[in-house]
């Protein structure tokens, strides 16, 4: 045949299982025994007051930038669900649910957000790696680290998180293809939320899903309902299966939506309608698994209540231990020198030292610097100032 | 003439430029319907549609690469790297095309083009959102490098880079953005890349700083001449690379002591060629060591701990005092 | 339907239209004259001829290390002759033949090749880029040239090439998805010779074919005998109707072989077996359109040996002029300040006087520098002497 | 004990550390089946197999962004970019995680790899094979850099760089990698990194140099002895960064002239930094400016004219002179 088709769709698919009208496919359901779906509940329902209470934080001033996770907790804790305690986790900046159900403590969470470096450091018994802010260049180090687990034997996987953005960055690319070449026991997790900042997942690429850039590597690849958490699960129990099993990458698209700001820099209003942040609240990941334990009677009203006074308890103990520690942290500010290396060298020893005469002094207030907002910007129209804030710090993250 | 923040200030050289300048294109992550995320777009695409304000994917070695190309194209891009920290994505593409591309075709195709990028720290942002590495671009030849240090001229620089025949990394001190608001002519105005200024006249001793380092500097030597009685000369050089070293290298001829400043890394940092170069021009009148006022070799700390790193009017004076006393 | 196959493959084809036994498949056979084809042929046969010479003078020392196309000139004339004399091209380092058709003359080449940047400029009237090495990243160059050639309204495609290994770098990725995304009118020209340097095809990526991976970006892909003129003609003829009238990119796959040394550099027997290189000269494109042409009557053996002799007298008056301009060239090292800006700041003309004082003091001959293989050296294996020398600059190109 | 040229003398750094520590692998482009185009790891392939000696895809943020893991992951990754002009492609990275990924993990992690890369001109190659850019990684606080200068110490060097807890980038002077054959015990052997050495002694005049260029500083010394009756002391640096500046210091002091040697570009080049430390350290010692012998602010032209652009013994020779004379 000298012209045809090359059929490439072989392991390519898409995968709902309970949709957003409370409909179940058993079909296609994953075995999951009632504790397990209410431990990943009490887990969902944790990020997502720990998130609102950051931004309430941020609000006050109390912690710094951050990026919000809320509507992604099912995409979030469904994969994270699917591995074990010993296997890898390497996420982007906004895998707080999986960060927390992994084991990372709020307090530390918190810590990092109000700008102490001693926050970002990860429990020793958790195989996590910290926060990764440069878009899509982490999932590299997933390949790396799975690479190491099966050099050493080690019926271990690594799952790595990115987002609808990441995908066209090189780095993407270079990564599959290592992890198929390889044939490394990596999962990636694609938290397609519909935007990266303000660009609409439609102009990030041409492909009508991103799950088919894994026929690029001739990996598989599954677009899934990414606020469905039993389709999300089902989807990567398989591809843990497969990576454990036969060392094969995977490909996860979760198809979810960021129902809040970028990061607390960000306004949404600016590229995005009402009217769409509306109609995926309608298809709120939380909304949807408590709908159906509750149909399953594995919840009731009276149980949920008693959980949200629960975590509401933890996230303000959390809240002390932080502050606690924010106190302990700022009276160091040559803490700033740790960690560079294994053995702190002379030189830096020596930079040190002038730095602490230099503070002692009353150095590190930033004296001279002219201040945002201050009185020389200060004659701003009023309707400017909100732009201004948004802007003030950029849409970091 | 309106008093402008530097952001407005950017944009308002833009602005008239596109106006002026067909061929003159935007591109970068958001620079479009969202403004930048400092909002130095803002608007622009409004006025000129998208086609010639482009928000695109994320992907910033395509950005840099792309508008390489664009150049060839016989457009003239301006780029924005969302912050410095990310340019590293599109490292090769600026050292390995960019700065090259005359060279390689022997002056058959030149590279207009503009990357912009917000740099520095001060604003209590993230990791990678602080960096100043400026460095890296002003160690590679056939790339210009210009750090402005106010509105007026952040404003005049970015004209004459638009205009420039070659390449221009633009580092935007992003603590400035809306730190001061200053009268910017209505009516276009350049300044010439690869001049500095004298910023404030002394006899004493010569302080050299750029970028967001100079309202510090400034501080500084006000301290300096209200409590010691000392009159600091401060050059702000507006332009890396090419460095000019004539007003520094004057001044110290005429002041003998010298501070140097600035916010990246000591070792390998950019008073280490201003000490070079002072040796090479004026060592004869040099009665004390070229002090280094600078960040640490290490990384700038989260932002709770960020003005400890930086250097400060303190620091700067307390230099001064040393290199006064030597 | 909660769980199913993504169709991505309608628009991904392969295609051969002359197969290796001389058999035409009329159907699919592109609509190109006898004149056309025998410039066609020509211009394959000049790019042989002028390989084997540069090889030799590489041999004897006159020229530097460079890479041999022999294998690939179907693939480099039958997507070339595709696009028009306006049109834009971006190449790489292995595309000579397409070079020479565009117009590129051959002493320049040979010029450039003898270690002076002269060479390197493109005549004025072609819109070629010049060669670029570093491996995968001048395809976004085309991308951003197309972007201004569709914003002038400029009724041009953009052409660039690339091989094999190219395809696993980020900014093949970035590069493809950028042109989707733009609807840039480029074509995307991937030589698949089988090997990056060492690297055979097969564990460069696990995808079955090269031309799939057009599937992550939403673009036609069609992978095309890379060996037969005609099925690439028709190709890249559809391609760059595509980029021209609907602005849309298209990723064509040329399966082709390099059958000399990846350069001069380079000894292949180390990874690769004659038996193999042996199977694919059977395939060769040059004689494989010979074949087709001499049956169709188009050429004949005479017209051959009278093409063979003014070839070689082309190719031996360029190596003249390119010696005359080396001897000039020899003699103004200063050049190397030139072109860097469009006007040499006056750093630099300091700095090029300051050398000019040194060179003419008697520097600028390497004193100091231990030599190669000099005597310190020279109690080497003979047998490792054949390695070293391989290995003496690297498989640079 | 055998006379090795320099490619021997790594490959057997790396061979003996393979056989002693299972963690260590190698990977790269052509690495294994060929041995690396400049035959540094011939025969490791055959003999720790594919899965310690591996050729990856063309890829090299992949190459360097995979070894990061596998650090995290428990390995010893040596990798190999085929031309330091190829790293850039790696240089977020370098920049944004191997330099930081033991302080952002606050000591959780380390990176113990080694980023292997040939650099400087002086072998005939094409562009982008005969760069210097040592500064790009000099200047990145949390990596370390060593330039070896002869068979013995790179060898010794790369056996301490692949125990390093830290990430080290190794570049390779690819002029010397046949250039001389020195003896090599057979027994281990390490130099720490962080340690300049006297490579000559003498009390006139200091020159420091690394590399390539020692070579050529050692035989303008010999020039200056033999045609001047002056004796150079001559500073090998060995590492770069963190920069050992205890030794030309100390020589300074003793000589009170000093000329520094590189083929990177002058402007904010390593010879800036030491400039600035001999100001610091040695300023009252200081007869005459520190004169740099460097390559020119211009991209390193084709091999034609290279040897006209690199630093030769002639060069410094007249710089030397020129500083005694002062
Ligand atoms: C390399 C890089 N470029 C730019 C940024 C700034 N930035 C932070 S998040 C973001 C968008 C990311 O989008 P996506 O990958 O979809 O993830 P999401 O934020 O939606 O979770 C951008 C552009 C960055 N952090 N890193
Ligand atoms: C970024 C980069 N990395 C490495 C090299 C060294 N190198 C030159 S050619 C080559 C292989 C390229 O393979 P392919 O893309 O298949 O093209 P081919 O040489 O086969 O035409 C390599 C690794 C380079 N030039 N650029
Ligand atoms: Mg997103
Ligand atoms: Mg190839």
């Amino acid at each position: 045949m000298p012209r045809g088709q090359i059929n490439v769709a072989r392991e390519l698919e898409y995968l709902s299982v309970l949709d957003e009208d409370g409909k179940l496919d058993e079909e296609h359901a994953p075995e999951v025994s009632d504790d397990d779906l209410k431990a990943m509940h009490r887990a969902m329902l944790l990020a997502r007051r720990f998130d609102e209470r950051m931004l309430n934080l941020q609000r006050q001033g109390r912690i710094g930038t951050f990026g919000p996770l809320k509507g992604q907790e099912a995409a979030q804790i469904g994969t994270v669900a699917a591995i074990g305690d010993n296997d890898w986790l390497i996420p982007s900046y906004r895998e707080t649910a999986a960060a927390l159900w992994r084991g990372t403590p709020m307090s530390g969470l918190l810590v990092y957000n109000a700008g102490y470096n001693e926050g970002g450091r990860i429990p020793d018994e958790q195989n996590d790696t910290p926060i990764a802010i440069p878009v899509g260049t982490q999932m590299l180090h997933a390949v790396g680290v799975a690479y190491a687990l099966k050099y050493k034997g080690e019926d271990k996987v690594a799952m790595t998180y990115f987002g609808d953005g990441a995908t066209s960055q090189g780095d993407f690319h270079e990564a599959m293809n290592f992890a198929a070449v390889y044939e490394t026991p990596t999962v990636f997790v694609c938290q397609n939320n519909q935007y990266a900042i303000s660009l609409p997942r439609a102009k990030q690429t041409q492909s009508a899903t991103l799950a088919q850039k894994a026929v690029a590597y001739g990996v598989p690849g599954i677009q899934v309902d990414g606020n469905d958490l039993l389709g999300v699960y089902a989807a990567a129990t398989e591809a843990v299966k497969r990576a454990r099993d036969e060392h094969r990458p995977t490909l996860i698209e979760c198809v979810t939506y960021r129902m809040e700001v970028h990061t607390t820099a960000d306004d949404p209003t600016r590229y995005r309608e009402d009217e769409e942040v509306e109609r995926w609240a309608k298809r709120d990941p939380i909304d949807r698994i408590q709908r159906y334990l509750k149909q399953r009677d594995v919840l009731d009203d009276d149980a949920i209540e008693e959980l949200e006074s629960e975590l509401k308890e933890e996230i303000e103990t959390a809240w002390s231990q932080a502050q606690e520690a924010i106190e302990k942290y700022g009276d160091d500010p040559l803490h700033m020198f740790e960690h560079l290396f294994a053995e702190t060298p002379p030189y830096l020893e020596e930079q040190r030292e002038a730095l602490a005469k230099a503070l002692e002094a009353g150095a590190g207030k930033g004296t001279g610097q002219p201040q945002a907002n201050g009185e020389e910007a200060d004659d701003e129209e009023a309707d400017e100032e909100t732009d201004e804030e948004a802007g003030e710090n950029g849409d970091n993250g | 003439m309106a008093k402008l923040t530097m952001v407005q200030a950017l944009n308002l050289a833009m602005r008239q430029e596109m106006e002026k300048d067909e061929d003159v294109v935007l591109l970068g992550e958001d620079v479009g319907v969202d403004g930048g995320i400092f909002r130095v777009t803002d608007g622009l695409l409004e006025e000129f549609g998208e086609t010639r304000v482009i928000d695109t994917p994320l992907a910033e070695s395509a950005i840099v690469g792309s508008s390489l190309g664009m150049a060839l194209g016989g457009l003239k891009p301006i780029c924005e790297m969302q912050f410095s920290g990310f340019s590293y994505l599109a490292f090769h593409q600026f050292e390995s095309h960019i700065a090259r591309y005359r060279w390689r075709s022997q002056g058959r195709y030149g590279v207009p083009m503009v990357a912009r990028m917000p740099y520095g720290g001060g604003v209590r942002a993230l990791e990678h959102h602080s960096e100043s590495r400026e460095v890296y671009y002003a160690h590679t030849p056939g790339l210009k490098l210009v750090i402005p240090s106010g509105p007026r001229n952040a404003r005049a620089l970015l004209l004459s880079a638009i205009r420039d025949p070659d390449p221009v990394i633009f580092f935007e001190p992003k603590a400035l953005y809306r730190a001061v608001r200053e009268e910017v002519p209505d009516d276009e105005e350049t300044l010439p890349i690869g001049e500095s200024r004298v910023a404030r006249e002394g006899d004493d001793i010569t302080l050299v700083a750029y970028g967001a380092m100079l309202a510090r500097t400034l501080q500084a030597a006000e301290t300096l001449a209200d409590e010691d009685g000392v009159e600091a000369e401060v050059i702000d050089l507006l332009t890396i690379q090419p460095l000019d070293d004539s007003k520094f290298s004057e001044s110290v001829r005429k002041t003998g002591r010298c501070v140097t400043v600035h916010e990246a890394p000591r070792s390998f940092g950019p008073a280490g060629e201003i000490a070079a170069r002072l040796m090479e021009r004026s060592f004869l009148y040099l009665e004390a060591p070229v002090e280094r006022v600078t960040g640490a070799d290490i990384h700038i700390p989260y932002f709770a701990r960020e003005q400890a790193y930086l250097p400060d009017a303190e620091r700067i004076v307390a230099a001064a005092r040393r290199t006064l006393d030597f």
